[in-house]
């Protein structure tokens, strides 16, 4: 019997124990409606016993013809489109978008507006951050509490984000030359409140997960990622990080200003999934620190370049890409404009997307078990992977 | 004769006899663990609860596992392959297996006169078989362990994989 | 129903078919797990007349049969493992468990 | 009066069977016994289900189910209703024998295993006298339909949870089984009822539980973390690690067969409590001689109870552990601390002087603890780590 009559047969034979010569093989199809694929992603795994020999990730099954859309309609149509990316983070999707056009274009965004950016996105970034711990703990089987304390907080943060944008995931905030709405004082006041709160939240997530044994047992060693392979992978983000690559694009690009906050760049140095956890726990204290500092300087001011036209614009004919650390990773955003109301290519960079190529090489020899904590600890985000 | 024996005694030859002569190797073995369970019963009617209870633990949960592992990690081989199950030597097997089952019954039934009658019901309890067992049976317990300690390590390096230059 | 005027002659008669059961399935079928299965059966086949005969012989309290049996439940443990063991290190050699293909003593 | 609330339920059959010509008394009361313990357990299955929900949710910052009823305490019914009204899914391919058998032969298995344990003084179903080997007896027959049902669904990842189900049970029968094994040798019986009865004497008004003394310390721990994974809770739920291999060896049970595989799970975890309370907590015995005007079936349902409680206290707070290193604690951890244990247990029986034995006891207990469980199970590299910083 062999791999490709199984594949064929589908579940019509008995379960599919191949045998290739050097023991059992078994191939399972995990997905694409497994409980831990994070959404609807499929691996085609071949399994000794449980120890995998291969791993092919198949994906697809949420493409939307994002890139396509792009390119058929105007500029600032594209806006809420970016929210379906990642839609975990909204706001840095929208951010990369903003930044990648007005690049094009040559705008500028007011101090104030740029102020707002970061929190908004930081404030992503905890969210995030805090949720892909918790998911990466629900893999693992701990059957919901720290995920629900992730979520706890972020419920509080998308709180904020529904009374500044109007909505708690969808937020559509960002307009090329600034944000949409001012801030107010008092949701100013609100967000001080909360990320206030936040450190206690972090100290007790971490007194919580870090030094438990079993947390400890199952995530340290597992799911290595070699500097060398990371890089030439182009894997971003705290990923990248977590293998000990310096590489922060708010450190590399200086873009908006986040070279007047004092913050610093956890690495890690061994690649293993525990490293990957604690880098996000590490960059969410960081993302408080920048939380905190910009919440203390924000100006006064407009939130939008008066000069700015945010429909009906035209570009000159040239192209841009704009890129942010998002949660995940480089998010980038590569427009070319003919110098028509609609770009003329329209392209996204997902960092989900580009840190799950290295999935298998993660995977191999490993179990079962660990893939659906290997993949966690990628953190990817379907709607990203397949656009 | 009671119907709890005739019961029980076809429980258990049916087990059996589903045991040796199905197609499907998983359904043997869960038949024979059926076989199993009705022949512990059996021991349970004959007041050899110790035994009774011993019988389910080893052979239903171990000896019966034991037997459909071995099932699954043997697959592949016969899987597909339409045709007889029974050996080309099948017919001379059976006919043994008849002459044997002539002789015995034979035997059996040509000395139901000087089969003792039933007993009294013996007072055993599990106290009595443990204080055997440490006093008159000591050296058999002894070797047994041995034995079971050898077959342990024994079926652990045989089903050993044998990889080179690992572990 | 004279032959079985007594219990035990019943139980062995059990018993023999057991055994006869146990013995045409290890000589008739080709699965080498099968004809282990075959030698379990006449195992306690053989546990059974042991029972039997501890039960309704003179000096139950004797516990010799028991014992007997305790032991043969052991010693056939200790047999299936080995055996078990036996056969899944030939299928790994071999690929294959029938009998009629494995006769050869070579490996 | 006291006697009386005690003794209440043993009253009740007696009354009860008193009606019927004196024949068939011994019948009927079997009768109504199995009849009451198929009664009480699913009921007990619900408020647990019920306690776990709710205390899941309490752990985990939400409400749990509130809709159902007052608090959400119909839930069970809901959940019972709905599975029962279900369709009844049988894969195409699936061995539909074997695939209805299973479950039937988890639930008559783990019922069985109810049958031995005292519930109360004198509540017992059957006395006899090697009621601790049935009851393991019992137990190992639920490997089998473990594996029945993940075999015959002819799923992969049935197949896997089935495989990954019956090493673990397997593996942990024999640190389970051994805890156990002091008890008896203290006792010098096999017989739940005299275990009961041995630790139900109480010296300065405090009982002599078994969990009191220092082998019976490390058997009770042991025994906890064995029941643990023989009932598959979490941490040890790899069988069904909802994560990894989507249910398990039920994953293609649904509706009522589905229903009666979780009504296995839980009575199996009611019957190792019981089996664990009767052996290290002193069974139906109260703890404090002041207490024992309390009827000795609260007591044994309490202590039941507060084991479910622990079990859930557990699976809120500990991530699932991975099929290498569940086989490495088994072995490598739970059996020689067994092990060590019956030495302990021996020691026990045999050493004269309160004290000396005490001593030696604790001894043997901590300094095994330390060389298996700090040095031995002590992997490399692995601790809690420092992080650097860039600039």
């Amino acid at each position: 019997m062999s791999a490709s009559a199984t594949r064929q047969e589908g579940w019509s034979k008995a379960p599919a124990i191949v045998d290739y010569g050097e023991g059992e093989l078994l191939e399972v199809s995990m997905g694409p409606h497994h409980p831990s694929t994070h959404g609807v992603f499929r691996m085609d795994v071949t399994l000794q016993g449980e120890q995998i020999t291969k791993l092919k990730p198949v994906f697809g099954y949420l493409h939307r013809n994002h890139e396509k859309l792009g390119e058929g309609q105007s500029y600032l149509a594209s806006m809420p489109y970016t929210d379906r990316l990642d839609y975990i983070c909204s706001l840095t999707n929208n951010w990369a978008y903003a930044l990648a056009v007005e690049k094009l274009v040559g705008q500028e965004v007011p101090e104030r507006a740029e102020y707002l950016r970061v929190i908004v996105g930081e404030l992503t970034r905890v969210q995030n951050h805090a949720l892909s711990v918790g998911f990466l703990i629900q893999d693992m089987g701990a059957s919901g509490t720290p995920l629900m304390y992730a979520f706890k907080e972020r419920e509080k943060i998308l709180d904020l984000f529904e009374s500044l944008t109007g909505s708690r995931m969808m937020c559509n905030y960002m307009r090329f030359g600034g944000c949409r709405v001012d801030a107010t004082p008092a949701w100013l006041d609100e967000v001080r409140r909360v990320v206030a709160g936040l450190p206690k939240f972090a100290d007790e997530f971490e007194r919580l997960l870090c030094t438990n044994e079993i947390l400890m047992a199952r995530t340290q060693g597992v799911g290595v990622l070699p500097a060398e392979l990371a890089m030439s992978a182009g894997v971003t983000g705290p990923m990248l990080r977590a293998s000990g690559v310096n590489y922060d694009i708010r450190k590399v690009d200086h873009y908006g200003i986040y070279d007047r906050f004092d913050f610093k760049v956890p690495l890690g140095s061994h690649g293993d999934v525990y490293d990957r956890f604690m880098i996000r726990l590490l960059e969410l204290r960081e993302s408080i620190k920048i939380l905190e500092q910009a919440l203390r300087d924000i100006p006064d001011g407009p939130v939008m370049d008066p000069k700015a036209k945010i429909r009906n614009f035209r570009p000159k004919p040239g192209e841009a890409y704009g890129r942010i650390e998002a949660p995940k990773g480089e998010l980038g955003f590569y427009l070319i404009s003919d110098g028509s109301g609609n770009p003329y290519r329209y392209r996204v960079r997902p960092p989900s997307f580009v840190n799950l190529t290295v999935l298998e090489d993660m995977c191999l020899g490993h179990n079962v078990a660990d893939v659906v904590l290997i993949l966690g600890s990628v953190d990817i985000v379907l709607g990203e992977v397949d656009r | 004769m009671s119907i709890a024996f005739v019961v029980l005694a076809l429980l258990t030859l049916a087990g059996a006899m589903a045991a040796v002569t199905l197609r499907n190797l998983v359904h043997c073995a869960l038949a024979l663990a059926v076989a199993f369970a009705g022949l512990a019963l059996l021991f349970l009617q004959l007041d050899a609860q110790f035994v009774g209870f011993t019988q389910i633990l080893v052979y239903v949960g171990a000896v019966a596992i034991l037997v459909v592992f071995a099932i699954l990690l043997t697959r592949g081989a016969d899987d597909g392959k339409a045709g007889t199950v029974f050996s080309r030597t099948w017919l001379a097997g059976l006919g043994i297996a008849a002459a044997v089952f002539a002789l015995l019954g034979w035997a059996v039934l040509r000395s139901v006169r000087g089969l003792a009658q039933a007993a009294g019901t013996p007072a055993v309890t599990v106290e009595n078989i443990g204080q055997a067992l440490m006093s008159r049976y000591v050296l058999p317990l002894e070797i047994v362990a041995l034995l079971l300690t050898a077959a342990l390590v024994g079926a652990v390096i045989v089903a050993m994989y044998e990889k080179e230059g690992a572990r | 129903m004279t032959c079985f005027s007594t219990p035990l002659a019943g139980y062995l008669l059990v018993a023999a078919l057991l055994f006869a059961i146990g013995l045409a399935g290890a000589l008739t079928r080709r699965n080498a797990i099968l004809v282990l299965i075959g030698i379990e059966l006449m195992l306690n086949a053989a546990n059974l007349n042991l029972i039997a005969f501890w039960r309704f012989g003179p000096h139950p309290e004797m516990l010799t049969g028991l014992m007997f049996a305790l032991f043969s439940i052991a010693v056939a443990a200790a047999e299936a493992a080995v055996g078990l063991g036996l056969v899944i290190q030939i299928h790994r050699h071999l690929k294959t468990t029938d009998l009629d293909q494995i006769s050869r003593m070579k490996g | 009066m006291i006697e009386k609330a005690d003794q209440i339920f043993v009253l009740l059959l007696h009354w009860l069977v008193g009606f019927l010509p004196e024949a068939w008394q011994h019948v009927a009361s079997v009768v109504v016994c199995v009849a009451v313990i198929v009664a009480v357990y699913p009921a007990l299955f619900a408020v647990a289900v019920l306690m776990e929900r709710k205390g899941l949710g309490r752990m985990q910052n939400r409400y749990g189910p509130n809709r159902v009823g007052p608090f959400g305490v119909l839930q069970p019914v809901a959940d019972g209703i709905k599975s029962l009204t279900k369709e009844d899914i049988v894969p195409r391919n699936a061995d539909a024998a074997v695939h209805f058998i299973a479950p039937l032969v988890l639930v008559v298995a783990v019922f069985m295993g109810l049958a031995v344990l005292p519930m109360g003084r004198n509540m017992v179903l059957v006395e006899m006298d090697a009621s601790l080997l049935f009851f393991f007896a019992m137990g190992a027959s639920t490997e089998l339909s473990v594996f029945m049902a993940g075999w015959s669904s002819r799923n992969k990842y049935s197949l896997l949870g089935a495989m990954r189900a019956v090493a673990q049970m397997i593996s942990y029968e024999v640190p389970l089984l051994l805890s156990t094994v002091g008890v008896v040798m203290i006792t010098g019986s096999l017989s739940l009822v005299d275990i009961v009865d041995a630790q139900t004497r109480y010296s300065w008004g405090l009982a002599h539980w078994n969990v009191f003394k220092p082998w019976g310390l490390a058997g009770f721990v042991m025994f906890v973390i064995a029941s643990m994974a023989e009932t598959n809770r979490s941490p040890f739920d790899l069988p069904e690690g909802e994560s990894e291999i989507i249910a398990g060896y039920f994953t293609e049970y649904s509706g009522f067969k589905f229903a009666l595989f979780f009504l296995g799970e839980y009575v199996g975890m009611f019957s190792i409590a019981g089996l664990g309370t009767t052996l290290f907590l002193g069974g139906w015995s109260s703890p404090l001689a002041a207490l024992s005007w309390i009827p000795s079936w609260i007591w044994f349902f309490a202590k039941v109870e507060l084991w479910i409680c622990f079990f859930i206290w557990v699976r809120g707070t500990l991530p699932r552990l991975r099929q290498d290193q569940l086989m490495n604690f088994a072995w490598k951890f739970l059996l020689p601390m067994t092990l060590v244990n019956l030495l302990v247990a021996a020691e026990w029986r045999f050493v004269e002087g309160v004290w000396l034995r005490w001593i030696v006891g604790m001894a043997i207990v901590a300094g095994a603890y330390v060389l298996m469980g700090r040095v031995g199970m002590r992997r490399e590299r692995l601790g809690p780590r420092s992080y650097r910083y860039a600039e």
